[in-house]
């Protein structure tokens, strides 16, 4: 039933009109909240459908739409998915259901502007992810900057004017880039299609340069090491649900361009300069680890933390030409990518489900200090549990989503190079030191002072918001073959494609 | 018989001689909107001294086009002077500075 | 020296008369007339040119309508004209050269050695009966219908503009009735709670 | 049910869970009661069905099957399934035993305690993941349990989260255990690098082919691939059974609740890593260097960890220090490829050392939850049965001829010193000192604790009493088999009873040589009577009695005399100081230096405001061209049209 309707345009332009149906039915009569979610949760079943309707056997993309927009220069309306976009819809879908659900009492101010905000981003979301035309992707790529921009920029904390103007001039940095290497593309195609440009032959040299300007592109967005400091001032500033969202599906799109855009279209630039990404990642890691643990600020230790769990997307997309020189299976190079998958989309609930909690806490004492806390869990006992849980998660403890990804990655790192994965390795014990020594100067010990001790758990809405993560990080993490299983036939058709030579 | 360089030339200098009006009336903004539509004739001028010795009605139509617009030029130029004027009590350029950083 | 000759000349000498006191007196309202005295020549200079419609039209619309809107403005604005008069002789030396210089250069491109009567012969003149008018209508309403029209459009948005960038508002001392009904209680009569005070404590 | 089946091991290790949710999530709801026979239920059924299927794998039955796919990535295919031999049988049986008698134990000791029903989720979570952790047929499910009851120990230890001491402990525990866990990962990176699969049987008949290659991880230094991948895993055992130089979490884990002490942090999670390296016996076996490795740490664990059990005046911190020292023993075993022997002491030790723990917390409960054994003594008289337990535990455990202790520690030291692998001589050294280590340290406590003169209030109204029988009795089945678990030795260590879990290649068959002189459990112990081990024990008890019961000036004097020696005992060798000053202030440090250095002041300082200040910088100076006045631009066009005309003149 799936395959009939235009899944796809639904998915994108249902949030979008929603959103400007919200934007215009205002703040007055509290329809702006139940109307938002209405369209979220709708345009959340519908991203189930995609899953429901999905092929795993093939790597062709699946739910294919085309029309002609700007003829005259040959750029389409075309979209479609496959295994890697179609979880990344999902949990966009999903992130905005709960970001909806998270600013429902805490947004007191331009309500439906909030909501319009994050409901229209979702739908450009949705469409950067099911683009299949450079043109529209490049469109709905830049377009996705500007609610969050505005959520940022209205609902953000004191400096949030110097951390908006960062974040937009960082990402512009790098999508003039983009652009740069999509008209060149463009060029020697002769079409504007993303699967047209995976099949052109280029030389090397033009390779290096496409690879250098997606390179640029994707890693401000992931956001790799060292065009990273953008993140931690966004986040600080950004409210609840835009801290979510950056976390959950912004940086996601950053592995995903280079899934889409880097590797398959520049194989062999992408195999000569794999070191400096897997450097690059690696840095990432060690360093934002140790990063991590100075930070006084809640946002901003969680903030890093994505920095470093990020590193893993990025090491696991570019270990795998060191996995094909080294061995002559193909597992590890599977499992390399699809790790770094894994990594993705569970980041996206952990990251989002940390912010949600320092939300929680952030609404009730109005400080991300952490040395102005302490035995929150004396008062907020409900609360607590979920904190550990998801610093847990954050912390790669199996039995949760964070630790399949990395499990993945550092499995696949052993088999490019033992020092790949003992550097990343390092995680574990880093991850845990900055996690759990969070955990332990704000939730434990006595109660630290009267603000802590007049915390009320949490209501409800928060429970049912938190605990909806709670189950799907631990689902993941106990079963994640549901979710690899869509990737497989993906996977193996990039791989084939990074290991033919373009020259 | 009279050459169409003559023409041109009396245009360039038309338009020359706007062109020094600009310089020198460099505060009355009453004298560069004059000026400026001194430089519409000159160029009007040619148009039309193209057309003739081309025998290209077209340039005519232009002409015709230009005149139109100038007129509406002149109209939503002096109506800005008059709203200027009466917020500002002056049109010398040099104090309509506002958009100094 | 031909009868057309002596035309040109002599209108070209009063044009560019004209169009030099237009810049260098200092009265606007004696630019305006310098600038009317302009307008007529040149409209001569176009009959010469048979250009019979457009001569017509400019000395209709320029001098009819347009100078008159500037002599009107002039007038009516109360201009101090002693500062803007500054600077006239500062920049007259810069000005003159530059003018000189683009002057001469093209000259140099528009003179008789690529313009001149060997180069571009002058044409046939028009027949009896040859309405100059007539075929720029023709060519008007046919090919370039679109553009008047844009251009009729293009009048009446100066219109609309000239006349809501100088319309001052003015407070209106009309009623509105639905404003009237619609009122409630809370717009006009405001209760505040006070506490009660005694005496002393006023006093003090 | 008369074979093995799915079912069977799944009610197993399910049993634990469903216990643990219905007391931790809805603890509130169904009461204290409720909640505690929820756990105590759940880890029964698991107790009696492990005990069911130990006497199935004794019938020679066998079990290895995937429960589901956990994931598949290309070729490779990561499960979750049950391998069920003799191996795991004899761990269940250990962990749900000593497990259900905690749970029991737990109903007394906790009894006032807030936080009742989370306690028995905790310790039925921890069953659940120590059950999955020694059932498991793969790498992954390993290290699944391995990292979960990690979790649960870090739970536990700082169960009373107010306590500022105890969420200190919860993190160094945690953190020290990552650090081993970071090795057992790579170990297991390595295992699917060489083997292509995470799964036992097929790695373990793989091991041949790894074992012939090498590989370099400095240029220029081979290696053997089976080292590295055996030190790596062995790093996690380190960690998870708190080795040297990882063992510093341990001690300080006391701070949870006594019988978790007695539960994770003595009976079984930290046994892991013994069970983990015998899991992995025929990868072990192809590295004599690894072994050697083993060895050596083990033989230093056991001996100088030992030794600081000599000062300590924390009774439970005691007892820590000898768990620390018998993991010591076990791994010397594992070292000598005694693995049999090593799993023994493994399974007599976690009756013991859990009754010593649980008679610990009897004592406790007695002093009002006074842990410092200077303010006790003459204890026998106010808790018998205590005392009685806690005598069979502290005999036991210092090896007395008869007692569960003495056989397994006696076969290692006879395994050790058949052994000949590098190292082997050290560790002979190491395990008879610390025999006689153990036996001064064990009765020091002991007579500190139950002899002597009462060293507390005894005119209070609360003078000790004897604890209720839910503590007694768990007490009194553990003593039972602290006495007796001793006579399995023979199908056990010398038997075939690990045949088919346990590979040694016979050059290192320390085992089978000493196991030609066995001639049953009794002739053991006549043996052992006249051997230097049980001289060493006996002069070891000697001694405390002589320092702590007669002449109680001594030790102080000593103390006073080498004082330097009493620092370095006191200080723990100066691990916890180094670890705190260099590992934890270091890499606080390092990232402080990083953040402020890197990326506040040459990322964020330098390029990122760099450019936007030269962008400023520049229009600064540009802006003096930007007037605002109208004529400037229009003189600008001019010139600019003169410009172009020109050009095109020209």
């Amino acid at each position: 039933m799936f395959t009939d309707l235009p899944l796809l345009s639904l998915l994108i332009w249902l949030p979008v009109l929603g959103g400007i149906a919200v934007l215009v039915n205002g703040d007055n009569n509290g329809w702006a909240r139940p109307l938002s979610l209405i369209i979220s949760v709708v345009t959340l079943l519908l991203s189930i459908g995609l899953y429901i309707g999905f092929d795993n056997a093939t790597y062709q993309m699946q739910f294919a739409e085309q029309a002609p927009w700007i003829a005259t220069f040959d750029i389409n309306y075309a979209l479609g998915i496959d295994g890697f976009s179609m979880p990344l819809i999902i949990l966009t879908a999903f992130s905005t259901v709960i970001v909806v659900v998270a600013g429902w009492e805490v947004i007191q101010d331009r309500v439906s502007q909030y909501m319009a905000a994050f409901l229209i981003m979702e739908g450009l979301m949705i469409a950067v992810f099911a683009s299949l035309d450079a043109i529209l992707f490049y469109v709905f790529f830049e377009a996705m900057l500007i609610p969050l921009f505005l959520v940022i920029g209205i609902w953000g904390g004191p400096n949030r004017v110097y951390a908006t103007i960062k974040f937009f001039l960082y990402t512009l940095f790098g999508s003039v880039f983009l652009l740069l290497a999509l008209l060149y593309l463009h060029h020697v195609s002769g079409s504007f299609s993303i699967l047209d440009f995976h099949k052109v032959s280029l030389t090397m040299q033009e390779q290096i340069y496409l690879f250098l300007a997606f390179l640029i592109a994707f890693a401000v967005k992931v956001p790799m090491w060292p065009v990273h400091t953008w993140l931690p001032d966004a986040h600080v500033e950004a409210p609840t649900g835009g801290s979510v969202i950056l976390a959950a599906i912004t940086l996601k799109i950053g592995g995903y361009g280079l899934i889409r855009f880097a590797l398959p279209i520049t194989p062999d630039a992408s195999m000569a300069l794999d070191w400096l990404v897997i450097g690059l990642s690696l840095t990432a890691i060690v360093y934002i680890g140790f990063v991590a643990l100075a930070q006084s600020d809640l946002k901003k230790l969680i903030a890093y933390s994505s920095i470093a769990h990020m590193g893993f997307v990025t090491l696991g997309l570019f270990i795998v030409f060191r996995i094909f020189a080294n061995s002559a299976t193909g597992s590890g190079a599977v499992l390399a990518i699809e790790g770094a998958m894994v990594q993705i989309i569970s980041h996206g609930f952990i990251a989002a489900a940390m912010f949600l909690c320092v939300g929680v806490l952030y609404d009730r004492m109005h400080t991300r200090e952490i040395s102005a806390y302490g035995g929150v869990i004396n008062t907020m006992p409900i609360f607590g549990g979920f904190a550990v849980f998801f610093a847990m998660a954050n912390a790669g403890l199996p039995g949760t989503s964070g630790f399949v990804g990395e499990f993945m990655v550092i499995l696949a790192a052993y088999q490019a190079n033992f020092w790949y994965a003992f550097l990343a390795a390092t995680t574990l014990i880093l991850g845990a030191a900055y996690t759990l020594w969070m955990i332990k100067r704000v939730m434990f010990g006595e109660v630290a002072n009267e603000n802590v001790a007049n915390l009320t758990d949490i209501n409800r809405r928060e429970f049912w918001m938190l605990s909806s993560l709670a189950i799907i990080v631990l689902a993941i993490g106990l079963w994640p073959a549901p979710l690899t299983e869509v990737m497989h036939a993906s996977v193996e058709h990039l791989l084939t494609q990074v290991s033919q030579s373009k020259l | 018989m009279i050459a169409l360089s003559d023409f041109l030339i009396l245009g360039a200098l038309l338009f020359s001689l706007s062109v020094a009006g600009i310089f020198i009336n460099r505060k009355n903004i009453i004298i560069l909107l004059m000026c400026i539509e001194l430089m519409l004739l000159a160029v009007n001028l040619n148009f039309i001294a193209f057309s003739h010795y081309s025998g290209d009605i077209a340039g005519q139509i232009f002409v015709f086009f230009i005149l139109t617009v100038a007129a509406a030029e002149a109209a939503i130029g002096l109506a800005i002077l008059v709203v200027l004027f009466r917020n500002m009590h002056t049109i010398n350029v040099a104090d309509l500075n506002k958009l100094k950083g | 020296m031909s009868v057309e000759q002596i035309i040109f000349y002599g209108f070209a000498a009063i044009l560019l008369f004209a169009a030099t006191m237009v810049v260098v007196v200092r009265n606007p309202v004696r630019a305006a007339l310098f600038l009317i005295l302009a307008f007529f020549t040149s409209a001569g200079i176009w009959l010469l040119l048979e250009a019979e419609f457009l001569a017509l039209t400019l000395v209709l619309v320029y001098v009819g309508a347009v100078m008159v809107l500037f002599l009107f403005v002039v007038m009516m604005l109360d201009i101090d004209l002693t500062p803007l008069q500054e600077g006239f002789t500062k920049y007259l030396s810069l000005g003159i050269v530059v003018v000189a210089l683009i002057t001469v250069e093209m000259i140099a491109v528009l003179g008789s050695a690529h313009f001149g009567l060997d180069i571009v012969a002058a044409p046939v003149p028009h027949p009896d009966g040859y309405s100059n008018t007539k075929e720029i209508g023709l060519l008007l309403y046919t090919v370039y219908v679109y553009p008047f029209e844009i251009a009729s459009v293009i009048l009446t948005v100066a219109i609309v503009a000239a006349i809501t960038l100088t319309l001052r508002k003015k407070k209106s001392k009309s009623q509105n009735v639905g404003e009237q009904v619609k009122v409630r209680r809370e717009d006009r009569v405001r209760l505040i709670k006070m506490e009660a005070v005694k005496k002393e404590e006023v006093e003090s | 049910m008369e074979h093995l089946n799915q079912t069977l091991l799944l009610t197993i290790a399910l049993a634990p869970l469903v216990g643990s949710i219905i007391a931790g999530l809805f603890g509130k709801k169904v009461g204290k009661v409720w909640s505690h026979r929820a756990a105590i239920y759940g880890v029964g059924i698991s107790f009696v069905l492990s005990v069911w299927v130990l006497k199935l794998v004794i019938g020679g039955e066998t079990y290895n099957q995937q429960v589901y796919q956990w994931l598949q990535a290309g070729s490779l295919s990561l499960e979750v399934g049950f391998m069920i031999d003799s191996l795991t049988a004899m761990m269940m049986v250990v962990v749900t035993f000593v497990s259900l008698m905690v749970h029991i134990y737990t109903v007394g000791y906790m009894h006032d305690d807030d936080g009742y029903s989370r306690f028995f989720s905790y310790i039925s979570l921890f069953t659940f993941s120590m059950l999955m952790l020694v059932m498991a047929n793969n790498f992954m499910q390993l290290f699944f349990g391995w990292e979960a009851v990690g979790l649960v120990s870090y739970l536990l230890i700082g169960f009373w989260y107010k306590k500022p001491t105890a969420i200190y402990a919860n993190l160094k525990a945690f953190l020290v255990n990552r650090v081993g866990d970071f090795g057992f990962l790579l170990g297991i990176a390595g295992v699917l690098m060489y083997a292509g699969s995470l799964d036992y049987v097929e790695v373990f008949a793989q091991a041949p082919t790894i074992a012939a290659q090498s590989t370099e991880l400095f240029a220029g230094h081979s290696w053997s691939v089976m080292t590295v991948i055996c030190i790596l895993l062995f790093i996690g055992a380190m960690g998870k059974s708190a080795q040297v130089p990882l063992h510093v979490w341990l001690p300080d884990s006391m701070e949870g609740p006594t019988p978790i002490s007695a539960l994770i942090h003595a009976a079984t999670m930290v046994t892991a890593g013994i069970f983990m390296v015998t899991r992995m016996s025929p990868l072990f076996e192809f590295s004599e260097t690894a072994l050697s490795f083993v060895l050596v740490i083990g033989a230093i664990t056991a001996l100088f960890m030992g030794f600081l059990g000599l000062i300590q005046n924390d009774i439970k911190r005691v007892i820590a220090y000898s768990t620390l020292s018998q993991l010591g023993y076990m791994t010397v075993a594992l070292g000598a490829s005694a693995y049999a022997a090593g799993v023994f002491h493994l399974m007599t030790h976690a009756f013991f050392k859990a009754l010593l723990f649980l008679g610990a917390g009897s004592v406790i409960i007695a002093m009002h939850h006074e842990q410092d054994i200077r303010k006790m003594g003459g204890l026998k008289k106010y808790m018998p049965i205590t005392y009685w337990t806690a005598l069979i535990g502290t005999f036991a455990l210092i090896g007395f001829p008869g007692l569960a202790g003495f056989f397994s520690k006696d076969a290692i030291i006879e395994a050790v010193h058949a052994s000949e692998i590098a190292g082997s001589g050290f560790a002979y050294f190491a395990v008879l000192a610390g025999v006689f280590i153990t036996a001064l340290y064990s009765f020091r406590l002991f007579f500190l604790v139950f002899h002597g003169k009462e060293r507390f209030d005894t005119d209070s109204d609360h003078l000790p009493h004897e604890s209720p029988a839910v503590v007694t009795v768990p007490l009194i089945l553990l003593a039972i088999p602290s006495v007796v678990a001793g006579y399995f030795i023979a199908p056990m260590v010398f038997g075939d009873f690990f045949a088919g879990s346990i590979v040694v290649h016979h050059e290192h068959d320390v085992l089978a040589h000493v196991g030609e002189e066995f001639h049953g459990a009794f002739a053991f112990v006549l043996h052992g009577m006249t051997q230097l081990p049980f001289l060493l024990a006996m002069s070891g008890i000697a001694v405390a009695y002589f320092l702590y019961m007669i002449r109680p000036d001594i030790p102080a004097k000593l103390q006073h005399w080498f004082n330097w020696l009493y620092r370095v005992l006191d200080n723990k060798y100066g691990f916890d100081a180094f670890n705190e000053k260099v590992f934890a202030g270091g890499s606080r440090m390092i990232g402080n230096v990083l953040w402020k250095v890197g990326d506040e002041t040459l990322i964020d300082g330098a390029v990122v405001n760099g450019t936007a200040k030269t962008v400023g910088a520049v229009s600064k100076i540009v802006r003096k061209i930007q007037t605002g006045y109208l004529y400037t631009y229009a003189f600008a066009m001019i010139i600019g049209l003169w410009l172009l005309l020109t050009y095109f003149v020209v």
